[in-house]
């Protein structure tokens, strides 16, 4: 089947098998090998992209369904070379250990905050309660994720309209 | 924390982890992410039955299906001698079944074809007729006499696999008998699986013009495996190369070699073409190595005031169809007898006895130092049993029965010789920063409004760094480690090691190691591991080793340049090298202030400004065999909160500190107990793998053998204290698998510990919700 | 190892029972969701029969064979195969009494052992399932006994073929 | 993993799909989330040769307030009910269930109709939609049709569908008085299927009287079940410790639950009138304020 696909802001025209599973189809006819596959029961969530900017499992979506849709992809969160706040907080809080789980772990994070951009530690475990990782026990995804938060509200305090209430203290991270 | 390191003197601070730009870019590079032109597809068609007579095996319609190049069967292996491969433990295993299948999901063909899909569906066009034969899943039914034998191939007709012990029997049965207070428990550590999140896999690329073979496998230990890769098959070992790429976890899980792994280099063989093959985590979990599945029996004999006296344990381990431990060769039952943890025991007898029964072979240390994980589970919650008994506080007993830091080096009865140790130190630092008064406070009160809250301490102590080489061997491979190093000419450091991590973070802390002894900082130096042809021979990451091994080998690489650079420093401060002194960064001569080489100056001079009649090059190779093991040990403490309406156990706290000796980065040492955590977490509450009758796996996949996400998982605390290992170079001791090592029993101990007041003393792993709520249903306790 | 068990009273007489069970012909039509039989002998016949429990869907080959334990009295079916890569081994015990007004009384035990990928992955469902199917075998062999049964009434001249449309 | 081949159509009508349905019947298979049915797929226990993806079917898609009813279009996500703020006042059960299915991901793709058409004994859907006196609304070749939920679900696996016919809605009646809905369930571990669940609604007239009630219960049978006898004890009754101690006692009386891995029919029984009480006693709470406990 023909399929058109907009992955990372780019077009992909691409002749698949119906069976053929979005994650596959990103590692093996796009070459975009960061999205893994880790499980076979739509569990561990390796495979996690935003589709239509939600995030899934994009193990257990069909490539055909994605046709006419847009894929963001672990290779899309890096904008002009430049690393994306919540990329930099994984690496700052020690948010990964052997990486596998790290681009599912980062894309559920990335959706996280664009629906709750203050999110608790309570509703970042819920946030990612889909993304299973083997290494870090999660207390320091919870860290860089809260990291980020943080990052972005800075940055958006810094380029957007002033504060109309400014906080006495510039850092609220614990 | 600061990401690029330029500082100087790294050692012991947090550096951010120089393997993680590619992670987080998705730009990792793992076995599957790796295609090669031409590339083939490799599946296997395993067994359904746990215990059949293959009678027939008809390929003809997958052999005529689409894309498909070759099928592989246990008889086409006969062929090559290739059916059977030794496991590391003096036992073979097969590679696709020939005759019977010895358990579910066995492998019994492999097709190869151009893509996966086409080798998936020409899978199931492979018509295998089986005769199911009498199925035993368990072990105590295995060793009865009428079981039936499982194992035709072995000479002894009998389930039972080995018999070991250590210990002295007379002399314990002499206390036992002498005892004023004996305890008695049996314990089981249920049938668990690493799981790492990366799946296993590999591609093997025979390239039938220069008959070189180059493998990309998901590898623990590529040496090891090029080795033994090259004894099975006959293939010269130089013209191997054992390539382990970014390993997605690993475990334990990774250590020994997988009849896929065979298949597919058996078909890249055959067809001269790369073959992949990568299993699924149904895969993963039924037939690759297993861990722990011991049933235990601990008795305890001690003084009326909980003074500990003798121990002695009896085990059964099950090792499924094949014993495919990948254990040290002398150490059937691995470190086992490390079982009397941190107390003075006068005495000891263990005693292993490995049965076979129709379950996936393994018996893998899982995150642990071979079976460690077990003893140490056994004895820290034999010792609750005991102080509950003697009517004195956990925390007590332990403090009562401790080596005592002067006793080190202290002479177990088991006969190991313990490091270093400071036990009170560790478990006065975890009772004052959980606050444990307060909370036997807090408890004493809702136990009185009829509460069920429970603190479990464990105090335990691991054994790890396998050598020292005089004992420690696999498939008479001395257990030692190794690192080269080389200086370029400005002063950048390439050192390669014979570990291999997957996860650990030692492209940052062997960065670190050399950077301290070269005075470099930690960008200067570059880590590269996992190829065989580049780096030199080493035993590979597992067992907690790489840290007492192969950081002791960076150190004492390091230093052997640092000799030759002083040589050279001499030279170039124009002064004799016994004038030259060295503080950390650079070198300087003695009584002329204001002089100094540093590192870099010495490594260009080595290439341009030698001494007379000095080799030119500044790099080195160290084998290090360690003089012996290291023993971390930790003091942990977990706080659970029982909902008496579903027996669900909430862990409200859980403190862990850590004494692994020096510590080369902190960051990654708490991230590391972490994880340890977690997955101790997830043991002591969520995973077995059981069996129906018909040897069914009932835990095939990540619905039913259960995983921790975030949400299930509490909020670890970490602290430490420090007491370096005399004899290791820089004093590390090694903590991956502490946390996991240590933290069931503190779990398991919290939860009995909160259903004392009923009488309870002991629940097996794990703690579904529905043993406790049984327990508490006995006892009249309703919601 | 699974036990299912049941009985029925056939208003027929023993002989006609017996006849009717150890005929693979008129036994093999009961296997529910048959879609192909193949009688090798008087003693052994092939099945396919679809398998499907909502989404579950699929083949499995069945062989089976009859064994007469004692004439008139007890027979047992065992039955071997499968499909999805899993494997089914099922016994079943068939044993025939007298009623007192001259029907018979068919007790039937079966022990069913299933392996494989279904039995792994349908922990949840599978023990649910293989008893409904064992039992829709039973009542469509009860089922086709009491239409023999009602065709021996109606034409009691004639030798039945019993009817095994449904 | 990945499934075997089929056959993959995307009709953009319900009469197309239907039309689909009756040509290729037992081979086909519809899809909406596809969070059930693809990985029974992967796992080659289902194997459909056809295909029927209704995703771009746009009547199907969202909710909407009907005179008596609130209409749940077939591709109504998971996620969608749990986030819809409008729905939480009147309907709070939906959120309160949401949250329960599986994971943020799944619940993303993952539909309310779909869950109920798979017909798991463990929907969560199951049981809250009985806990709703809900309707199905199923479409076929003669039309439509609306099915109690006490009639859809006929066994394991299987509901109330002709192999031509596809759940287009699910359809919930509109409470009234006020409004109280819970749903507790105990996993083994986040987002597993339940080990036992219970859906409580309840609403309350203005004398403070249960006008209506409704249990639903989960993964306790090979259906999702209803928690009949505690109804019928609520009804006309208000909700004091007494009358919730005894409806929390006739809960598990319905249930049906087998032994398993995941505990005991016993242990699962007890659970369920745990849930029930404790479901109820928080739903006093909050709509009365002021019931004393025990």
């Amino acid at each position: 089947m023909k399929i058109r696909v907009r992955v990372n802001g780019q077009s992909y025209e691409s002749d698949v098998e119906p069976r053929k599973l979005l994650a596959y189809y990103l590692r093996e006819d796009l070459g975009l090998t960061g999205t893994h596959i880790g499980c076979d029961t739509t569990t561990c969530g390796a495979c996690t992209v935003l589709l239509d900017g939600k995030a899934v499992k994009s193990c257990t979506v069909l490539a055909v369904q994605a046709n006419g849709r847009d894929v963001m992809t672990v290779e899309g969160l890096e904008q002009d070379g430049q690393l994306h706040p919540l990329q930099t907080a994984f690496w700052e809080e020690h948010g990964l250990q052997c990486g596998y789980c790290t681009p599912g772990m980062l894309m559920s994070g990335y959706a996280l905050l664009q629906d709750n951009p203050n999110p608790s530690e309570e509703e970042i475990r819920r946030g990612i309660s889909g993304n299973i990782c083997r290494c870090t026990g999660y207390v320091n995804i919870v860290k860089a994720i809260q990291s980020a938060a943080n990052k972005l509200a800075d940055a958006a305090e810094e380029s957007g309209d002033s504060a109309k209430e400014v906080s006495t203290s510039g850092s609220s991270s614990d | 924390m600061a990401l690029h390191q330029t500082e100087l003197r790294p050692l012991g601070k947090c550096v951010g982890r120089k393997e993680d730009p590619r992670f987080i870019r998705g730009k990792g590079r793992y076995v599957d992410d790796i295609m090669l032109p031409g590339m083939l597809y490799m599946y296997l068609v395993r067994s359904p039955y746990a215990h059949a007579r293959i009678k027939s095996i008809d390929t003809s319609a997958a052999l005529q299906a689409p894309g498909v190049k070759l099928v592989i069967t246990g008889e086409d292996l006969e062929a090559m001698n290739l059916a059977w491969i030794p496991t590391m433990a003096n036992d073979q295993q097969m590679v696709l079944a020939t005759g019977k299948v010895l358990y579910q999901y066995q492998e019994v063909a492999a097709v190869i074809a151009e893509t996966r899909e086409q080798a998936v569906d020409a899978a199931q066009l492979i018509d295998i007729e089986y005769e199911p034969l009498p199925v035993v899943v368990d072990p105590f039914k295995a060793l009865e006499p009428d079981a039936p034998i499982l194992r035709e191939d072995r000479e002894k007709k009998s389930n039972h696999v080995f018999h070991w012990e250590a210990g002295d029997r007379e002399a314990t049965e002499e206390l036992f008998r002498n005892a004023p207070v004996v305890v008695k428990k049996d314990v089981r550590f249920q049938r668990v699986h690493p799981a790492p999140l990366e799946p296993c896999g590999c591609i093997a690329d025979y390239n039938p013009s220069t008959g070189k073979l180059t493998w990309y496998v998901t590898s623990q230990a590529p040496h090891a495996h090029r080795t033994v890769l090259a004894m099975v098959s006959g293939l010269p070992e130089h013209q191997i190369r054992v390539i382990s790429p970014d390993v997605g976890g690993g475990f334990g899980n990774k250590v020994p070699i997988y009849p896929g792994y065979v298949a597919a280099v058996v078909a890249s063989l055959k067809l001269g073409k790369p073959v992949k093959w990568i299993e699924t985590r149904t895969e993963n979990i039924t037939s690759t190595g297993f861990a722990r599945d011991y049933h235990m029996t601990c008795e305890i004999a001690a003084e009326e005031d909980g003074r500990v006296l003798a121990l002695r344990v009896k085990t059964i381990a099950d090792h499924g169809a094949f014993d495919a431990a990948a254990d040290p060769s002398k150490f059937p039952a691995g470190l086992f007898s490390i079982v009397t943890g941190s107390y003075d025991f006068k005495e000891a007898l263990v005693e292993v006895d490995g049965v076979y029964t129709n379950k996936a072979p393994g018996g893998v240390a899982y995150r642990c130092s071979f079976r460690v994980t077990e003893a140490a589970y056994l004895i820290e919650r034999v010792m609750d049993v005991l102080a509950r008994r003697v009517g004195v506080d956990p925390a007590e007993l332990r403090k009562r029965n401790f080596i005592r830091k002067e006793q080190f080096p202290y002479k177990s009865p088991t006969g190991w010789t313990y490091d270093s140790g400071d036990y009170e130190k560790t478990l006065a630092l975890a009772l004052e920063k959980i606050g444990y008064e307060e909370l036997r406070k807090e408890q004493a009160e809702k136990r009185a409004r009829g509460e069920f809250m429970g603190i479990g301490i464990s105090t335990f102590t691991e054994v790890v760094g396998a050598g020292p080489s005089h004992t420690f061997d696999i498939m008479g491979i001395k257990m030692f480690d190794s690192a080269q190093i080389r200086i370029h000419p400005t002063g950048k450091v390439i050192a390669r090691l014979g570990v291999r991590h997957q996860g650990q973070g030692h492209e940052t802390t062997f960065a670190q190691i050399i950077a301290e002894e070269l005075g470099l900082s930690t960008d200067d130096v570059l880590i590269e591991e996992g190829d065989t042809d580049n780096a030199p021979y080493g035993l590979g990451t597992y067992a907690s080793r790489s840290t007492p091994t192969a950081g002791g080998a960076a150190a004492l690489c390091a230093r052997r340049i640092r000799d030759k650079a002083k040589k050279i420093a001499a030279h170039l401060l124009e002064v004799g090298e016994e004038d030259v002194v060295w503080d950390g960064v650079s070198f300087s001569a003695k009584g002329l202030p204001g002089k100094s080489v540093t590192m870099k100056d010495v490594a260009f001079a080595a290439y341009t400004n030698l001494p007379e009649g000095m080799e030119p090059g500044l790099e080195a190779t160290y084998y290090y065999d360690p003089p012996n093991l290291t023993f971390p040990h930790g003091a942990y403490i977990a706080v659970v909160d029982i909902d008496k309406g579903t027996g669900a156990v909430k862990v409200r706290r859980f403190l862990a500190v850590d004494d692994c000796g020096t510590v080369i980065n902190p960051m990654i040492v708490d991230g590391q107990v972490h994880g340890g955590l977690t997955e101790g977490f997830a043991i002591a509450f969520m995973q077995d793998i059981p069996f129906d009758d018909e040897g069914n796996c009932l835990a095939p996949n990540w619905m039913d053998y259960l995983v921790p996400t975030a949400l299930d998982t509490p909020h670890w605390e970490t602290d430490r204290t420090v007491t370096p290992s005399p004899h290791h170079p820089i004093g590390a001791k090694g903590v991956g698998e502490s946390p996991n090592v240590g933290s069931p029993a503190a779990f398991v101990n919290a939860v009995v510990d909160a259903l004392a007041p009923l009488g309870v003393e002991h629940i097996d792993m794990p703690i579904f919700p529905w043993k406790v709520w049984q327990i508490l249903r006995e006892h009249g306790v309703t919601e | 190892m699974r036990t299912y068990q049941g009985d029925f009273v056939i208003d027929l007489p023993r002989s006609s029972v017996w006849a009717f069970i150890t005929d693979p012909e008129r036994v093999g039509p009961c296997i529910p969701d048959l879609l192909k039989l193949d009688v090798e002998s008087e003693t052994r016949f092939h099945a396919v029969v679809r398998v499907g429990v909502g989404p579950v869907r699929g083949k499995f080959k069945l062989s089976t064979e009859l064994t007469v334990t004692e004439p008139e009295v007890s027979a047992e079916l065992s039955i071997r195969g499968g499909g999805m890569g899993s494997g089914v081994d099922m016994k079943a015990k068939l044993t025939l009494s007298d009623t007192e007004n001259g029907g018979t009384k068919l007790d039937w035990r079966c022990d069913a052992a299933i392996s494989g990928p279904v039995a792994s992955l349908g922990g949840r469902l599978i023990d649910n399932e293989a008893k409904k199917i064992t039992e829709k075998m039973f009542n469509n062999l009860s089922k086709a006994l009491s239409s023999v049964s009602e065709q021996v009434a109606a034409t009691s001249e004639e030798t039945a073929e019993p009817g095994l449309k449904e | 993993m990945f499934p075997n081949s089929f056959e993959y159509i995307a009709p953009k009508t319900l009469m197309e799909a239907i039309e689909l349905l009756k040509q290729h019947g037992y081979d086909a298979k519809v899809v909406a989330g596809g969070q059930s049915l693809l990985p029974m797929m992967k796992l080659r226990v289902a194997a459909p040769s056809i295909l029927i993806d209704i995703n771009n079917i746009d009547e199907l898609k969202g909710w909407r307030n009907e005179s008596g009813y609130l209409r749940i279009g077939a591709l109504t996500r998971h996620a969608d009910l749990e986030h819809s703020e409008e729905l939480r006042e009147q309907y709070p059960l939906l959120a309160e269930t949401a949250v329960w299915i599986a994971d943020p991901l799944v619940r993303n793709l993952g539909t309310v109709c779909g869950s109920l058409a798979h017909a798991d004994p463990g929907s969560d859907w199951g049981a809250a939609m009985l806990a709703l006196h809900a309707q199905v609304e199923v479409a076929g070749p003669e039309g439509k049709r609306q099915v109690p939920i006490d009639d859809f679900f006929v066994d394991t696996f299987t509901p109330a569908l002709e192999e031509t016919e596809i759940v287009t809605a699910v359809l919930v009646p509109t409470p009234v008085g006020r409004v109280g809905g819970r749903y507790l369930k105990i996993e083994r571990k986040a987002g597993d299927f339940a080990i036992a669940g219970l859906a409580v609604h309840v609403s309350l007239a203005s004398d403070g009287t249960v006008a209506e009630a409704g249990f639903g219960i989960c993964a306790c049978g090979p259906i999702p079940l209803r928690g009949k006898r505690a109804e019928e004890y609520l009804l006309g009754k208000k909700l004091t410790p007494e009358t919730i101690e005894a409806a929390s006692r006739l809960v598990p009386e319905d249930a049906e639950p087998a032994d398993d891995l995941r505990g005991s029919a016993e242990y699962k029984r007890d659970v369920l009138r745990v849930f029930a009480k404790r479901g109820l006693s928080d739903i006093a709470k909050e709509l009365q304020g002021e019931v004393v406990l025990r």
